[in-house]
């Protein structure tokens, strides 16, 4: 099982076994959403901020 | 002064449309496409790719190849063909799409959160966006010379980029900025259907604070985005939105009359 | 004032024209979209039908169809092209077809003469016509505001339906009615050349009383129409037309410079 | 070979053996241009004027 440090509140955060780049994850322990920015190597960030809003 | 917005849904009679819309003054007409750019965009081999927003609406994917093609399908053949029909009615009509004269400008989405295949995912490269600005010095310039505006996405970032955004939302800041009394969306289907299968089922009459309520019950697909357009018209001073059928004769004047939903 | 005609011909460098036109003011820009026509035209299995007139013009059979894709290409993806381009450069670029505020009037041409399979022939039905009105009001309006119109066929015909009119006599028209003194049309020719194998055989200076002549001697394909579209500039008071280049760095500084072929 | 008589001028014009529609003749005796417009009924009109413009 792959870990990662939660960016936002330092703790642990797992990765499901089949994660991908760009899936969002979240933080059990402070709740943020985090990115999967990119697998090798493995990097989280926060999860960018976007209300609803589409083209057509 | 009103705004209205016409789909780009199949049916649509565009020349019943334009004879009803000829007989009133001082409106913007806006308008979409997005039923011939499927079918263009698939006939050159780019068919559309939709993705579903994490609170579940439907969009499409736009990428620089599919912008282009929706600049020949929305600023090309839709609005000429509009713009033609209303010179031909006699109406002094002008056709713009958001780039021209930066008449809607906003952000692009830096990323957008979808589910794909049932993760939750970021999503970029996707030259959609939001509006914040609307060129109301141009518009009016134009109106108060004669011409009746005919509008169309794409938009333009601040960076000056073109960006695909939603023509009912379009619609919605258009009639805001324009302190317009009343903005009418006309598509596909008579109005909000309590029962989507049954178009008899029109809700006549929506409030202001029942809106987020029906966006979750009632309404579905591109419905939930007009009622999203409804609200931000309500919240930016638009006294009425009327949601009513394009199709057949005199659509604008039976939704006036009150054939339709009614939002205030 | 000056008018600018860029053609739509393969293998010009949109980004490095806009980025030498930025640097200018107080214009017009024209443009035009035939080879991206044929293609688009072709892939959406209506691949284009060309006529000869009696006299050796060769121009495109548009029925209603074909006017539709030539809707979508030139006021829809070349024409929203450009105008991007020139918004991210900083221009505040608008853009219009000839239908919009019905910028270019005229006539549908009742019938046209042509040769084919080595008979004179009467053929109609075809949208194509003459510029014979331009509404400077609506530009001289545009450009008092700061607009950069950046325009494109269709034009309109008197009784309101689009017609396909030549670019290079629509930048002609343009200039004679705003009264520019200097209309420069850019193409994939660096001029008019002696000898069209060698873009070495520029012409460098062609008086308006040697127009007629060079027509029939070295002028072939479209710059019949460049040459004629000059002969009516200069009858209508532009002071000075220049042909050059489109492809490479800085295109219109380098014809206006002396690169290319100067007509007064 | 089929004649038609040529509305300018009232001569016949002799008609091509494979004239097709909208051909355009010319009157031999007074020299105006003619459209043949319709085959059957044969029916020729004088041929309208354009000066040359074309399209993109």
């Amino acid at each position: 099982m792959k870990r990662v440090e939660c960016p936002e509140c330092g703790s642990e955060v797992e990765l499901p076994a089949d994660v991908v780049e760009n899936e969002i994850l979240t933080c059990d322990t402070c709740g943020i959403e985090l990115e999967v920015v990119s697998l090798n190597p493995l990097k989280v960030a926060l999860a960018p901020e976007e209300e609803e809003d589409w083209g057509e | 002064m009103f705004v209205v917005k016409i789909g780009g849904s199949k049916g649509i009679d565009y020349d019943a449309f334009v004879r009803d819309l000829a007989q009133y003054r001082d409106y913007v007409l806006v308008h979409g496409g997005s039923s011939q750019l499927e079918e263009i965009a698939t006939k050159l081999g780019k068919p559309p790719v939709f993705v579903t927003s994490v609170s579940g609406f439907t969009s499409r994917y736009t990428d620089r190849e599919t912008l282009e093609i929706f600049n020949m399908v929305y600023a090309g053949k839709m609005n000429k063909m509009l713009v033609e029909k209303l010179q031909h009615a006699g109406v002094n009509a002008i056709g713009l799409s958001g780039l021209d004269g930066r008449i809607l400008e906003g952000r692009q989405k830096e990323a957008l959160k979808i589910i794909e295949n049932g993760r939750k995912k970021i999503l970029r490269g996707d030259l959609s966006g939001i509006i914040e600005r609307v060129n109301t010095q141009l518009l009016k310039l134009l109106l108060d010379h004669g011409y009746t505006p005919v509008l169309t996405p794409p938009a333009i970032s601040y960076e000056g980029v073109a960006i695909n955004v939603d023509g009912d939302r379009c619609a919605a800041q258009i009639a805001v900025a324009l302190k317009a009394e009343r903005l009418v969306i006309l598509s596909n289907v008579p109005g909000l259907l309590r029962d989507p299968q049954d178009p008899q089922s029109v809700i006549e009459r929506v409030t202001r604070d029942q809106i987020e309520a029906f966006i979750e019950t009632y309404a579905r697909g591109s419905m939930k985005k007009k009622l999203l357009a409804a609200q931000e018209a309500l919240d930016g001073g638009v006294k009425e939105v009327l949601l009513g059928g394009a199709r057949g004769e005199a659509p604008l004047t039976k939704t006036l009359q009150g054939m339709g939903t009614r939002i205030c």
